[in-house]
């Protein structure tokens, strides 16, 4: 674990709140606390895994590190400066070595413009090349993604879906970014596409040396991709590890729930899995219970998580968990 | 065509054709395609995208828009009727009735400006006749069956007051609602996380066992599928490519397809490779009936054949059926 | 027999807006009232006065008139009765008087009372009218439907600056004439009935009236002469072929006479040019550039051909005219009816006689001064006709003409900050009718004074739109006003119409008629120019 | 059949997004006969007047109201002027009028509905705003319009460019309304989706934002706003002429041509026809043409 | 939602202030004065003395004090007074007067009121419900013959002025069949059978114009939003239900297709009351507009302020209804 060492992004306490305005003077009476407290660290060159169900925060979480969301409390280090109270100009200035991938490829990419316009657009705003080097640049991108040269004058609705995804990373790889945040990047993609695209982040990752924020919901792809992951509730990381650890020894109750729900391609074994089904569903993140976010759910919770919220506590080495009876 | 089926199938399908006429041409979406239903069963439908899984299944009922979509050719023998040629009026009683079905998209499925009641019990007093108090107590019943709590008082919500999970259940609830002899569900899980995806799943198990309906459960994930059913079908550009008994595909995976299928999945020990394996290419634009292997371009052990001739699905042996070329056990031409 | 005859059915394109003639100088509200209220005497279509409410017409010859034209003395009839019972007396007629004399009341018919010093009831039946100056013709006040007589009682609170308060007496009022008010609805429709009270008891003919305004003069028409809805469609402006074809239908007949209207083209003899700020259009701006040449003024008149335009926009309802005063008879000067036959060569010779000489696009010009005239006018289908023909007439000798029409009550309205206004002229030549009330011509020939003309010192008030301003013209005026003779009246008012058409400060281009429709079934029907068309409706009648 | 399918789309001559319209724009059977339709009358109306050479304004009182004759195909009006050049040169205005009229008010209504739609603070004030233009009362403004402006106008651009440009601006400041509102409905669904988030993450600014992603997504109902705005504009401005605030009287327009001769309706029946004819044409051409393009520009027909 | 109306209500009334300060404004600038109706006869001293008793000419301040006082206090003291609540004394109140008949603006508006209701009113909903049935069928049939024929006569009736189509079918339905009358009696008391076959004969025609006119807009709207709801998924869910073709389109399409022209609908009603003009005078329906447009010619301006303002008012209030609407109907639609 070498290679993982510098720390490239600090998130500490890291709060997105939505107000809720309500009343004739539209007076703000709560908040949606989608994102309610986060701290972890990724370290230059790794993948962190980013897991959880619809609505818990992921994408609002992974927003707030390229602070497309104005954060509502909190410190967000990116090589030690911190990026949340940056002003618009400097933040302008970081820009290019923070990107993002995004989930649904054809909502993501504007379907009136060209590939070459496309791609070409962070170029437009960050350099000054010249329309021929643009050009130049387009092209090299389009072949770090593996597509063909020639598409560039093509418009977006004219490629599958994993084509399209290839274009967005090669947006998102224009000007030399040190860190993405991938946003579901293959939620919307076919099943055999999705190894494709998987593959080229691997490999781009291997090449450029690039830090992953790798959100996914889908545990196997990111058990595969991932260094450490990060399992996200209702606004709050419940436990985040090593991916060895976290697959094998899964401390959280929610973690267990979550793995053991994924369904693993062989009858044999399916049968004779056992399930842990959770009843219900995710409580609203404008109205989050009290004690443990999930105590609602929880199949094992006692008295005291519905009273007190648990802390983010390191069990073993670089395993943290968020749990009272987690040991 | 599968030997020794004991029963008498709920549902058979032969040779069903379906096309779109679009501005482009045609785009020919099921080609040929035949299967049964026998009773209590769960037939799974596997098969990327576009593969022509939901238009199968949208045909036997007609419920495609028609046109741009016509049905060329096939049988449907339901009942000992063949739905294609029933009378609409007639096709409806069977739509609800004894067919329900459940689509993809939870979230666009239910008409969102009338209440889960209205919408559940609509069918009921459509096909049951019954009176707007009994309808009632039936729809809190099955939403009750579907694992809503409070199911009565949720009848007078909308729609969008429900979570994904709760709009897919109340999908099922509907097409429940009449005791279906078949249960046609498409993608029901696709949307859905996997905690809700393992209820759903779960719940879906618990009524089979309640109710004994055949259902056929259409699927992209392998995993799903494994989980749930008694026969597979992988479909591949409107056609059948492999058809075995659940535990007979995933041990003895015979067409290339299904083995790339089942290869790009990521593997629990991911020690072993470092990279995935993908299939290479597209699925096929179905402009032209092809008369060719419509999966040749991205097959690894395509040969000539495969450009000239398009495989029919062949038996091999307890129920097993392939339709390729290449036989991948023995690494040679069939 | 009263009442025997029905329902008559008018229909007015302008809606009748109040009752009360005072408050009001619409000509469609004056005309509305006269079926309600009477005055003193009345026109009669051929121009004669006829007593109404008074005995008979005072004179000089009759004593009524004073030797020194300083008062009117009018004998009342004592048979007459208010439709709510109440005897009429002289007081009414005082009344009346002040109450338009009121200087907060703003009364539209305070020119009828003008000169009026006082106004006293001699006995309940006999009313003295006493003026400051010496009046030549004293027939103003309570002559003709602008300024009848309305009852003290119900009037009384509505004095002065209260006037416009009392909506229901103005919305109502109570009269000797032949109709009560059945219902008003303001700006849509009156409905009458018959006057129980009214001192002819074999008139109306008519049980109840309807008058309903709205739609445009070819709708109004066309119900009367088309379809037959109506009996009776006031002031027809249709073209001739259009009113021929709906003639056709053989339901009605036009009725049209000719009072003392003209159309006629004002010249602006001052300087328009915008660059001249408030100088614009005074004569503190200069002359015309070149409408100040006599010539150039002559030429246009010659280039036209009234007969074109007679024939295309008015039909039988229109003369070729080249007075601005072309009636009553005796007012009527002959001496310029060479303007009756259009000259274009002689307009031409004319021209070029004067150095204005052709340039290379056919414009005539002089020292660089171009013949490109600003043509204004109202907004009306006939008027932008004429304005059409006129413009292609003056192209044939080489005049450049700009088209402008404006808004009716835009450019008659007077408005202080709109350039648009017919006295502020800020053009070359514009055109309107213009007429003047009952049968004397004084007041009307005095608009083309010195002191009339419009600039921004007066408020651009004054009617003398030509800017036109010779001694000689203000003192002829000035003569006419002490003048009683009817004989040297004429004369005078005959030499001073020859002088404005000799200087061609004014076109006169058609003398148009009066023109409504009337139903074959409406029968005693004559269209009176010098009074209310319906002054006389008591004594239509239906006939089969 | 990758390979085939990557020949067949390399073998596809470079493809711009406008020649995707124009292609998809040409399967529509109703926009295309639009299009000839409307293109027939603009060239009837631009090079018309030199076939049919009589002056519209020119009055020929001795043959005033004939019918159709080999002389005046569409007969002659009471004031002998010939209905055919009429019709013709009354086209070239109206025309002008509609397409200018309209371009102004698009682009107004645009402007505002994209402002409105795209930042939060200014949607409230300007969409007060678009009330109040909705409320003001329309006469009463064009008659103030007209009394400031008339004036000035005419001296710069001579009477009748003056007009023009005074009614042109009129009709467009008072009809821009509707298109802002359907803008900004668009503009506020386009900013949520997800290719603006991802400018944003590239650090695109506000305005090249709107520029290059918000504007050509909200562009199908500006088309179809287009097409109803040049019906619209035309028939306007017919009403304007016949409240006197239009063109000099003797200066045909459609609107102006179908209002003066609609009392001859029955007497000559051609002055309605024609002009009535030209309106409905253009109005129906552009609609359908409207019809085309929305189809055409949007990529989810398309891209099937 | 209480609260959402609660508060557009109440951004409304600065916004309508200003409104009102505009229009004011605006027909201060504007040319014409009211006694420009006058006969040139009238001498100009006259007319000015007639000015001043009008009040013409004050000052802009006050002449808008004057206005808003009239509005906003003295009116609603006098229509409480009719209703019998008396508060201060009646006759200090100077209700707003009209220019040219000298009576309270508010009187000559009500007494528009029924005919422009019965006609332009009417017209509407014959309008709408007329649209709705061929906008249904020219979705659900779309391509067909009859959308066709519907999108052509649409555009037609959208394109061809109601100055013409009024005239045309007087010249047909009054003058050569003789079947209605060409003029509408506002004056006409329906009270037995008689009457209403008469009311009914004069409102057939302006009514049939602007229905015609409305329609043509509405079905536009109701075909291109049905189009949109048709190719949802619910409307699978509603077939394989079983759901007869009837209750599907007709219940399931046509009441999420309500929505978006319900609320177009309800923008257009304030067009309502000053919209038919050019019909109105046509007929001689004298309704609002054509009160308006009388008020215009005679720069009667107190009228014109008043009209415009209330038709202000409406607008806004209409477009909050729309709104609210809007939230009614799409249940997932909640404004707090
Ligand atoms: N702009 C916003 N305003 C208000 N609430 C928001 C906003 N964006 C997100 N939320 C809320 O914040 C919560 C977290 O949303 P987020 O999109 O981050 O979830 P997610 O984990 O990415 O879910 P998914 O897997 O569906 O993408 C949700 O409840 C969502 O409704
Ligand atoms: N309305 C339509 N018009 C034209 N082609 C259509 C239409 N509906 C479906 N198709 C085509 O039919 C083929 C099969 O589609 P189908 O929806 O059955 O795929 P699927 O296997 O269900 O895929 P998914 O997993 O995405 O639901 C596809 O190629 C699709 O493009
Ligand atoms: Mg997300
Ligand atoms: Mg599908």
């Amino acid at each position: 674990m070498t290679k993982h060492d510098q720390v490239l992004v600090k998130a500490q306490n890291v709060k997105v709140h939505f107000p809720i305005h309500k009343g004739i003077l539209r007076r703000q009476v709560g908040s949606v606390k989608a994102v309610d407290g986060l701290n972890f660290e990724i370290r230059k060159g790794e993948t962190l895994g980013l897991v959880g169900e619809s609505g818990c925060g992921k994408s609002t979480a992974g927003r707030a590190m390229l602070r497309l969301y104005e954060l509502t409390e909190g410190q967000l280090d990116f090589e030690g400066v911190d990026i949340a109270s940056l002003d618009p100009k400097a933040l302008r200035e970081i820009r290019p070595r923070m990107q993002m991938i995004f989930q649904d490829p054809q909502a993501c990419l504007n379907p009136r413009m060209t590939v070459g316009s496309i791609i070409a657009e962070p170029l437009d705003e960050h350099t000054n090349l010249s329309t021929e080097e643009k050009r130049e640049k387009v092209k090299s991108l389009l072949d770090a993604v593996g597509m063909n040269r020639d598409f560039v004058n093509r418009y977006p609705h004219e490629f599958s879906g994993g084509q399209r995804q290839r274009i967005g990373i090669a947006r998102a790889l224009a000007l030399d970014p040190d860190f993405i945040v991938c946003d579901e990047p293959i939620a919307a993609l076919d099943v055999s596409i999705q190894a494709q695209v998987v593959n080229l982040l691997q490999d781009i990752q291997e090449r450029m040396g690039l830090t992953y924020l790798f959100i996914s919901h889908d545990l196997s792809m990111v058990r595969h991709i991932a260094d450490r992951v990060a399992v996200m509730y209702l606004g709050k990381i419940v436990e985040l590890a090593d991916k060895r650890d976290l697959y094998k020894t899964p401390k959280h109750p929610y973690t267990q729930a979550l793995l053991s729900a994924v369904p693993v391609p062989n009858p044999e074994v399916e049968a004779k899995r056992e399930h842990i089904v959770l009843q219900g569903d995710v409580p609203s993140p404008a109205n989050p219970p009290k004690g443990c976010n999930f105590c609602t759910r929880c199949p094992v919770a006692i008295d005291r998580c519905r009273v007190e919220e648990p802390e983010l506590r390191e069990l073993n080495k670089g395993q943290f968990v968020a749990c009272h009876l987690a040991e | 065509m599968l030997g020794g089926r004991a029963i008498k199938p709920v549902l058979d399908v032969t040779d069903l054709r379906t096309v779109f006429h679009t501005q482009d041409g045609t785009v020919h979406a099921v080609n040929g395609i035949s299967f049964y239903l026998e009773e209590g069963e769960l037939l799974s439908v596997v098969g990327e995208s576009g593969s022509g899984k939901s238009v199968t299944m949208m045909s036997l009922l007609k419920l495609l828009p028609i046109p741009p979509a016509e049905i060329v050719a096939g049988t449907v023998e339901f009942d000992g009727n063949d739905l294609l040629k029933l009378e609409p009026e007639a096709l409806r009683q069977v739509r609800g009735g004894d067919i329900g079905f459940i689509f993809q998209d939870p979230m666009t499925s239910l008409n969102p400006v009338f209440k889960v009641g209205f919408q559940i019990m609509e069918p009921l007093k459509e096909h049951l006749g019954l009176s707007e108090k009994e309808a009632r107590k039936r729809a809190v019943e099955l939403l009750e069956l579907v694992g809503i709590p409070s199911a009565s008082d949720r009848l007078d919500d909308y729609p969008h007051q429900f979570s994904g999970g709760m709009r897919q259940r109340v999908m099922i609830a509907i097409a429940l609602a009449c005791d279906p002899k078949i249960l046609i569900a498409d993608e029901p899980t696709t949307a859905l996380d996997v905690t809700i995806q393992a209820q759903i799943i779960e719940l879906v198990k618990k009524l089979r066992q309640k109710l004994g309906m055949a259902i056929v459960w259409i699927t992209h994930d392998l995993g799903v599928a494994a989980g749930i059913s008694d026969r597979i079908m992988v479909m591949y550009a409107g056609f059948v490519v492999e058809h075995a008994k659940v535990k007979d595909l995933y041990r003895r995976p015979l067409h290339p397809y299904t083995r790339a299928l089942l290869a790009t999945l990521p593997t629990d020990d991911e020690e072993g490779e470092d990279r995935l394996k993908s299939i290479s290419g597209l699925p096929p634009a179905l402009h032209e009936y092809p008369n060719s292997c419509p999966f040749a371009p991205r097959c690894e052990h395509a040969f000539d054949r495969c450009q000239k001739e398009n495989p029919l699905l062949m038996e091999m042996g307890d129920g097993h059926q392939v339709a390729c070329w290449w036989d991948v056990e023995k690494g040679a031409p069939r | 027999e009263r009442g025997s005859d029905g329902n008559l059915n008018v229909a007015y394109w302008q809606a009748v807006s109040i009752l009360n003639p005072y408050l009001s100088g619409g000509t469609k509200d004056i005309e509305a009232s006269s079926l309600i209220l009477d005055p003193l005497a009345n026109y009669r279509p051929d121009g004669s006065m006829e007593p109404a409410l008074a005995t008979e017409i005072p004179t000089i010859e009759n004593g009524g008139v004073s030797e020194d034209l300083t008062s009117i003395t009018w004998k009342l009839r004592d048979d007459v009765v208010w439709s709510d019972g109440t005897p009429f007396t002289a007081a009414d007629v005082v009344f009346s008087a002040n109450y338009c004399l009121d200087p907060e009341g703003g009364c539209n018919a305070a020119s009828n009372f003008a000169d009026v010093e006082s106004v006293e009831a001699l006995d309940d039946h006999t009313v003295k009218i006493n003026f400051s100056v010496a009046k030549p013709f004293p027939y103003g006040p309570f002559v003709g439907a602008t300024a009848p007589v309305i009852q003290e009682a119900q009037f009384k609170e509505c004095m002065g600056a209260k006037a416009p308060e009392c909506t229901e007496a103005n919305f109502g009022p109570i009269g000797t004439g032949p109709f009560v008010v059945d219902e008003f609805r303001a700006n849509d429709v009156v409905t009458y009935k018959a006057n129980e009270n009214y001192r002819d008891p074999a008139q109306p003919a008519f049980a109840t009236v309807t008058l309903k305004g709205g739609g445009d003069s070819a709708a109004t028409t066309r119900s009367v002469l088309e379809t037959g809805e109506f009996d009776y469609a006031w002031n027809v402006q249709v073209e001739p072929e259009v009113l021929d074809q709906m003639m056709a239908a053989g339901k009605g007949e036009i009725i049209s006479a000719f009072g003392t209207s003209v159309e006629r083209l004002m010249v602006q003899l001052t300087n328009p040019d915008p660059s001249l700020g408030d100088k614009r259009a005074t004569v503190e701006g200069g002359p015309h550039p070149f409408l100040s040449d006599i010539n150039v003024r002559k030429a246009l008149s010659m280039a036209i051909d009234r007969d074109i335009l007679v024939e295309v926009g008015y039909g039988p309802n229109g003369q070729v005219t080249c007075n601005v005063l072309p009636a009553p008879e005796i007012y009527a000067s002959t001496a310029n009816d060479a303007c009756k036959t259009q000259d274009v060569e002689g307009a031409k010779a004319l021209l070029d006689e004067a150095g204005w000489l052709p340039g290379p696009d056919g414009v005539r010009e002089k020292d660089g001064v171009r013949l490109s005239i600003l043509y204004q006018t109202s907004t009306n289908s006939v008027r932008q006709g004429t304005q059409a023909l006129i413009k292609q007439m003056w192209q044939e000798i080489g005049v450049e003409t700009e088209l402008r029409n404006i808004d009716a009550g835009v450019f008659f309205g007077g408005d202080q900050s709109s350039p648009d206004t017919f006295q502020k002229f800020f053009a070359d030549i514009e055109m309107y009718t213009n007429n003047f009330d009952g049968t004397d011509p004084e007041a009307y020939m005095g608009n083309w004074v010195c002191s009339e003309i419009p600039s921004p010192k007066n408020q651009w008030i004054g009617n003398n739109m030509p800017r036109f301003c010779s001694e000689e013209y203000d003192a002829l005026s000035a003569e006419m006003g002490q003048t009683a003779s009817i004989e040297k009246r004429s004369a005078l008012a005959k030499k001073m119409n020859d002088m404005l058409m000799q200087e061609y400060v004014i076109i006169p281009l058609i003398h148009r008629g009066r023109v409504s429709a009337a139903s074959n079934t409406l029968g005693n029907v004559v269209l009176n120019p010098w009074d209310s068309e319906l002054a006389f409706a008591e004594e239509w009648t239906r006939v089969e | 059949m990758t390979d085939q399918a990557a020949t067949t789309t390399l073998g596809k001559p470079q493809r711009s997004l406008w020649g995707d319209v124009l292609r998809q724009f040409l399967k529509h059977k109703g926009g295309v006969a639009g299009l000839v339709i409307f293109s027939f009358i603009l060239f009837a109306v631009l090079f018309g007047p030199y076939i049919h050479t009589i002056d519209p304004q020119y009055l020929d009182i001795r043959n005033k109201n004939l019918g159709p004759t080999w002389k005046h195909p569409m007969g002659t009006d009471n004031l002998g002027r010939d209905g055919l050049a009429q019709v013709l040169s009354g086209g070239r205005v109206s025309l002008a009028v509609g397409i200018a009229a309209m371009a102004l008010s698009l682009l107004l209504g645009t402007l505002i509905g994209i402002l409105a739609g795209f930042f939060r603070k200014l949607d409230g004030p300007l969409m007060r705003t678009t009330d109040l233009f909705l409320a003001l009362p329309i006469l009463p403004l064009l008659l103030v319009i007209i009394l400031l402006f008339r004036d000035t106008l005419r001296s710069a651009f001579g009477p009748e460019m003056g007009i023009f440009l005074l009614i042109v601006f009129v009709i467009g400041i008072t009809s821009w309304m509707n298109t802002a509102r359907i803008v900004r409905g668009e503009v506020l669904a386009v900013k949520e989706r997800e290719f603006v988030l991802a400018a944003r993450s590239i650090g695109t600014g506000s305005t090249k934002t709107i520029l290059r992603h918000i504007f050509p997504n909200v562009l199908s109902p500006v088309m179809v706003s287009a097409t109803l705005g040049i019906a619209t504009a035309i028939i306007t401005e017919s009403a304007l002429s016949f409240l006197g605030l239009g063109f000099p009287s003797d200066f045909p327009t459609w609107g102006r041509l179908l209002y003066d001769g609609a009392n001859f309706m029955t007497l000559n029946p051609a002055r309605v026809i024609w002009p009535g004819l030209a309106i409905s044409l253009t109005v129906l051409s552009v609609n359908y043409i409207g019809d085309g393009i929305r189809d055409a520009l949007d990529p989810r027909i398309r891209g099937r | 939602m209480l609260n959402y109306t609660l508060r557009r209500l109440l951004f409304a009334i600065p916004t309508l202030l200003v409104i009102s300060f505009i229009i004011f404004v605006i027909l201060d600038l504007a040319p014409g004065d009211p006694t420009g109706q006058l006969p040139l006869t009238i001498p100009a001293e006259v007319r000015a003395k007639i000015r001043e008793s009008l009040g013409v000419g004050e000052p802009i301040h006050i002449a808008y004090f004057k206005w808003v006082r009239g509005f906003f206090v003295y009116e609603p003291l006098y229509w409480l007074d009719q209703i019998g609540i008396t508060i201060g004394d009646p006759s200090e109140r100077a209700r707003i007067i009209s220019y040219a008949t000298r009576g309270p603006v508010f009187d000559l508006i009500l007494e528009r009121i029924p005919q422009t209701l019965w006609v332009v009113g009417l017209s509407y909903v014959f309008g709408i419900l007329i649209a709705l049935p061929i906008g249904v069928i020219s979705a659900y049939k779309q391509y067909s013959w009859f959308d066709q024929l519907g999108t052509f006569i649409s555009m037609v009736g959208f394109s061809v002025p109601t100055f013409f189509t009024g005239l045309l079918m007087i010249v047909i339905f009054s003058v050569q069949l003789g079947w209605f009358p060409s003029v509408y009696d506002t004056t006409l008391d329906v009270n037995s059978w008689d009457t209403f076959i008469l009311q009914v004969k004069q409102m057939v025609m302006p009514v049939a114009v602007l229905a015609l006119y409305n329609a043509s807009q509405i079905s536009r709207f109701m075909r291109a939003s049905m189009l949109d709801n048709l190719t949802q998924d619910y409307v699978r869910t509603a077939r394989a239900k079983g759901m007869s073709e009837k209750v599907v389109v007709l219940t399931h399409v046509l009441r999420n297709s309500l929505i978006p022209v319900v609320t177009v609908i309800a923008l257009g009603v304030p067009t309502i009351f000053s919209g038919a003009i050019i019909t109105e005078q046509i007929f001689r329906v004298n309704g609002l507009g054509q009160l308006l447009i009388i008020g215009i010619q005679g720069s009667d301006f107190p009228l014109v302020q008043t009209l415009t303002f209330i038709f202000a008012i409406l607008i806004v209030l209409f477009n909050l209804i729309a709104d609210v609407i809007y939230g009614i109907l799409d249940p997932r639609i909640r404004y707090d």
